[in-house]
């Protein structure tokens, strides 16, 4: 089982779970983060000073998957979340050891 | 008498075209009093109450951009008022020709420190006034909230109050010739709220919809700012209505009862239908309602009894609650904050119900009496009609003309990816809140 | 003359119920420009103060359900004073029975655009008196405020208007038989705050507390809301105590130079209080102690002088304060937003201490003088006491009683996990802050 | 008939020291309801104008700080003003010091139901000044926000009010040295704004720049909320403006009129400067227009027409706009919500063009007439400038005093850490927001 | 060392808490975030429209524990956490390589 | 490659931000979170009663690094967020298994 972490542009939110849910993927956490990267954020004025706020606001999905079903999660969450300007995000991926359904207990991929 | 009170008021407007008659000791204290917090309650409906209302409808990263209208529009509009605009619409002579007024108002030229229009200074009437040439733009902001330029906003702006606003202004209060008719507004129902429900469908015709209306949700942002604009628009429209009677008496007393007995009726008549239509009232329908309630008395205010009122708030309420629905889920018009369906309409319901109510001859329902030289129900409805119709066809016509000017000017809309990123950074370089 | 301009007041006040003695001349335009605005400035105090005061209380989810309840209250007691209320309060004839108004006003029927009442039109008596009897219902909003169901609620008020409210006023404002003992109560002790106080207390404990009450820390979620509620408050009760007076006078004047000053040594001595107890002042104990302040003047409001202002306001702060923690420490009570311990026990206090601070032989604590017969401070303070005693013990057993009922009719209190949810989902399908 | 307006008023002032010329008859209702209407407006303007606007400009660690400061001084200045202020700026007796009022007045001890003061009770007049010795200390708070110590604030304020904001009171209402010059002051440019803005800068450089100014970014966390504060502020003005008239007659009306103008023109003029400098203009920029037109025309408020107000608030606008850069960017002095540079500025600003435009000799600029015995500009403005000069001075050098001796006496600022931290939880165990 | 990382419904963190400390753990993160999963979110109404919304508020809980303190930790945030309604969330665990104690420098367990 | 998680106090993140930018590391995302430990919370006063808030406010800090940049990035974190105060925080190092820039479709260490 692996955990798939995706950064990606909030307006691409709806399209991204379109996208996972065509896989059949229905559970996932999300959470807004604020990035920095190579894509500069906006300017802010204050009393004259002009601000730059170098924080771009991001969304922060966290889907556990089934091994198998990782190059194809990836594969969806980078089509969907594309737009080929700077600033898009990344997707991580990293092992998951073990995985339990609290209202059930059931463990490992039964629980995903 | 009740025809004679409503003689009164309408002299009381033509008054403020007669500098000549100005003669110190006409000036009332108490009415003065009354017209001085009038002017303030009317200012405070749009600063802070309309802005607020409107600006706790959008999503947060548009909530500065619908402030700053309001507030850039009560500052260039009251210059614009004073500078123009007041002598369009009232002039200074005693004759006023049927259209337009005169100008030897530009900056107020005419108003001396002792000038006395009614029983109070002229100074006090034309600021009173200039509240109301303040509210009625700011009242369109509504429609293409979210996604228009400040720039063509403020164009479009300035030439709607010269081009609509005070010519209507001078047809309805100015000794123009809707009033030489016998039309019955007391507050502005047609100058107000018919002007400003018109422009802001034309303006979401013109604009088109916001990016992703309707199949997106775009939900109030902060609904406690809402309601509490809400309450203020409430409290404030005393000063629009009871100040109308340009007197602290008993009509302005009357008009004040009226006004809230139809705001609860019309907030209670669309929680209904909600709580029938969905199962639950909603904090958004309870005070859409009231402003409905409130919009629909305006024209009545001087005209009916609280009975009347409560009918007339009903109606409001239910009629503006289905018109809402039509117009934003089955015609799918993005009038953002539903200008059109509660004003426009308000207006136009006010308009034509003032028109039946005014008789004195409805026992409980009676009103304190017809308009002008009419003399019964018809012929008052047909003079209402008439002003209803012709607010309505100017107003449209000005209206889109002017949006196309101001587009090939300016340019209407920001672009897409504007529109997405919001117009708080886009086009003022500001976040609303920053809360930790 | 002292007692003279308090006997004025009261009669002002019996003269509500003499539209006989309408003549058109009666009006004073400076009175009736003073009673207009004093009728905006309480009904602001309810939408948006008092509903911002509250909302800002509870927790983010019950936000709307708190504004919900204030707003639907506006709506529904003004058509409901209209329709029944005020005649039952102040009836229509001249004379009226110890115990309850005649019918004679439902709908306002005996009022006419010329009636006059005092030196007003009669048409804004009622309707500033219409104000006292929306913030009435909606001040007992906060005992039972993230539990109760909007249908229990609007149903409960409803009944308590008809049957409280309304028997209350007409005893003490309406001609009933605690004015015609005298009792001192000039804008609302007895009427509306120990009323309203005492509803809370039986509503807390009918209702019984909110889900982990007191183990869980229910904090406020928004005390700048209820900062800018209080700041309302403040200032809308110029138009609760000073309105009262019914005449732009020296009476009013005073009243509305002792109604700030209690609500100064009010915010004062509750901020001391805690200064010295914990160590530092805060927010919600400053705004609260103002209210306390304001709450307990409002009977001596027309009869005390500025001194005895001043102790009377520090005298509400500490003793509200240590109602308060009595109330919801040690005893336990989950009044949600502490009404009884400030309302209550500030209308009882403030009501007895008028008994003293009325007296015309206090040196620089005199007042100005005693109500009706009374001649001495022990005489008003018996009539004091039986105002108190009777108001409280009506009021709670009508009240517990109507609780009862309601249970009954439709069920007070949502689900347990409705209340885990909150109520601005469960009851409105609306949250109140979407701020990204 | 224009000196004669402006000499009513000033005899309107002076009145105030007369009791002895107290005749009930003397009252009048128009006026008297004006002023209890004026009295609730300013009060408004305080709380919650002012601090909304401030404490929307903070960072949310210290919403609650700026929020309290407001609220206790408004309690606390009341009470300060009851029971010697009012006394050392107006006195008892007919004939005043040039230099301090008597101490007839303590605990207006002199003050009865019946005195009268012009056309209003006396207590009205002493209730209406002390909310101007309300909001005078409050506008200082936001020099020294986000870093004074609670307690030393309060000390502070309390020192202040006595030997400040008192004496030049005295000096210029109060029938004080200023005031038999013929200063003209209307409404506060010298008593309220200079005084104010100064102690706020002498307060900045007394406490030095807050942690990390100005390399850090200290965005106002709530915009929403200051342009809330700011269209309660616009709104409460013209009860501070137009009811220094202590009349509800054509100067009242005439200086309601010109406020408003000046606020208009301060923001419009504000806005533009921003865009042309910075292409977009900002939020906070335009309601600190507004502020600049406000305050600048205070002192004129009564001596001027409509187009120099119009005149005044343009240039208040520019040279504000410019004189908060010049404090905060390039002197890098902290006057955290830029007090010095908006109210001592245009204070000094007004008083002086005040000087100019009161001339009735300047065509459509003309104003009401020359100050005292004053007959030409020159003369005038000899006056203003000694008015503004010793004002200035007097406050720079008391107020530098009296920070050292709270320094002394309980330390101004909180700690680093507790300044990092915030002082909402540091000095109150609250917190503003906890939104979920 | 693991990491586990718990969605879980908001109003059992304290239980949760609670259960933890009980073991002596009481070193954690937590954050919210919006759950998508098996359940439905709230309707909200605007203007006549029904829209579902249907991430649902959760609490994510992220500890460091040492690796024999797993299974103990797992059973407790679970017990704590059920409901047995659907939404009781879920409980992750990955392999943590290295834990610093940023004050100390400590290393490795000792830094938990 | 690996992920480097900081738990940091928040008026750190600017020192710490320098800190790595220093190393050329430029990318990352930050979220605020509420964490327990032994540093106390502060106390919240309600009507008389003080509640101890025992949830410190921390950023999170999550940034994807080269294996061969773990070592500095973690110094360069902990002495930039040290202030020697309990409550100074946490940082925690996981294995990447993979990463993809979205925009480009880059993977590995190319996309970080
Ligand atoms: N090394 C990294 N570790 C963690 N998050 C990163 C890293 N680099 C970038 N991100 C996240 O990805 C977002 C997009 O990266 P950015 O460099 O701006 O554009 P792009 O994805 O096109 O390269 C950043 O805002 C940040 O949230
Ligand atoms: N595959 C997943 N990856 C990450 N988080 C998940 C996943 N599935 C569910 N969740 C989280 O767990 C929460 C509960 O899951 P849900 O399916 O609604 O109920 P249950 O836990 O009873 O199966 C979801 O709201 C989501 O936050
Ligand atoms: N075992 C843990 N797992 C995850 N986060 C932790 C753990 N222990 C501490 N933290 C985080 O580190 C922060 C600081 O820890 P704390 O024990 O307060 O001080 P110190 O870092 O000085 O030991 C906590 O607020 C919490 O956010």
């Amino acid at each position: 089982m692996k955990m798939i972490t995706a950064i990606i542009k909030p307006f691409k939110l709806d399209d991204v779970r379109d996208a996972l849910t065509g896989l059949g993927i229905t559970g996932m956490s999300i959470e807004e983060v604020k990035g920095f990267g190579r894509q500069k954020g906006h300017t802010e004025l204050y009393r004259g000073a002009e601000y730059v706020v170098d924080f771009v606001p991001k969304i922060k999905l966290q889907l556990a998957v089934k091994a198998e079903q990782v190059d194809d999660a990836i594969a969806a969450i980078a089509s969907a979340a594309r737009t080929n300007k700077i600033g898009d995000g990344k997707i991580f991926v990293t092992a998951l050891e073990q995985v339990v359904r609290i209202r059930t207990g059931e463990q490992g991929a039964d629980a995903i | 008498m009740l025809k004679k009170s409503v003689r009164r008021l309408s002299m009381g407007l033509l008054l403020s075209v007669v500098p000549a008659m100005s003669y110190a000791e006409g000036i009332d204290s108490g009415t003065t009093a009354w017209m001085l917090t009038a002017t303030a309650l009317v200012l405070f409906m749009t600063i802070p109450g309309l802005s607020l209302f409107y600006a706790g409808l959008v999503r947060s990263k548009n909530v500065l951009s619908v402030l700053m209208q309001c507030f850039a529009l009560t500052g260039a509009m009251s210059i614009l008022w004073f500078v123009i605009g007041y002598t369009l619409s009232f002039g200074s002579e005693a004759e006023q020709s049927a259209w337009i007024g005169d100008l030897g108002n530009i900056m107020f030229a005419a108003i001396g420190l002792d000038s006395v229009t009614g029983e109070i200074p002229s100074s006090l009437f034309a600021m009173f006034q200039m509240t109301f040439a303040i509210i009625t733009p700011a009242l369109i902001v509504g429609a293409f909230a979210e996604r228009m330029k400040f720039s063509a906003m403020m164009l479009f702006s300035i030439l709607w109050l010269v081009l609509v606003y005070a010519p209507v202004c001078h047809w309805v209060w100015g000794g123009g010739w809707l009033q030489q008719m016998g039309l019955l507004d007391f507050a502005g129902g047609t100058v107000v709220h018919i002007t400003a429900g018109v422009a802001a469908l034309v303006a979401a015709l013109v604009m088109g919809p916001r990016k992703g209306f309707p199949q997106q949700a775009m939900m109030p942002h902060n609904l406690t700012m809402t309601v509490t604009g809400a309450g203020m628009l409430w409290v404030g429209w005393f000063g629009f209505n009871a100040g109308s009677a340009v007197a602290a008496n008993s009509n302005a007393a009357m008009a004040l009862l009226v006004t809230h007995l139809s705001a609860s009726a019309g907030a209670m008549a669309w929680m209904a239908c909600e709580w029938i239509r969905h199962g639950k009232p909603s904090v958004l329908g309870i005070v859409t309602g009231m402003v409905a309630g409130l919009g629909t008395i305006t024209p009545a205010s001087g005209s009916v009894g609280p009975a009347a009122a409560l009918v007339i708030g009903l109606t409001a309420g239910v009629v503006c609650f289905y018109m809402t629905m039509l117009i934003k889920r089955k015609l799918k018009i993005d009038d953002s904050l539903d200008v059109f369906p509660v004003h426009g309409v308000g207006g136009i319901l006010g308009t034509m119900l003032v028109g039946v109510f005014c008789s004195p001859d409805l026992g409980l329902f009676s009103g304190l009496g017809f308009g002008g030289e009419n003399a019964s129900i018809a012929a008052q409805l047909k003079v209402q009609f008439t002003g209803v119709v012709v607010t309505f066809v100017y107003t449209a016509i000005v209206s889109w003309v002017l949006f196309k000017v101001v587009d090939r000017a300016v340019g209407l809309r920001v672009s897409g990816d504007q529109e997405t990123e919001g117009l708080d950074i886009v086009l003022h370089d500001e976040r609303g809140y920053d809360i930790k």
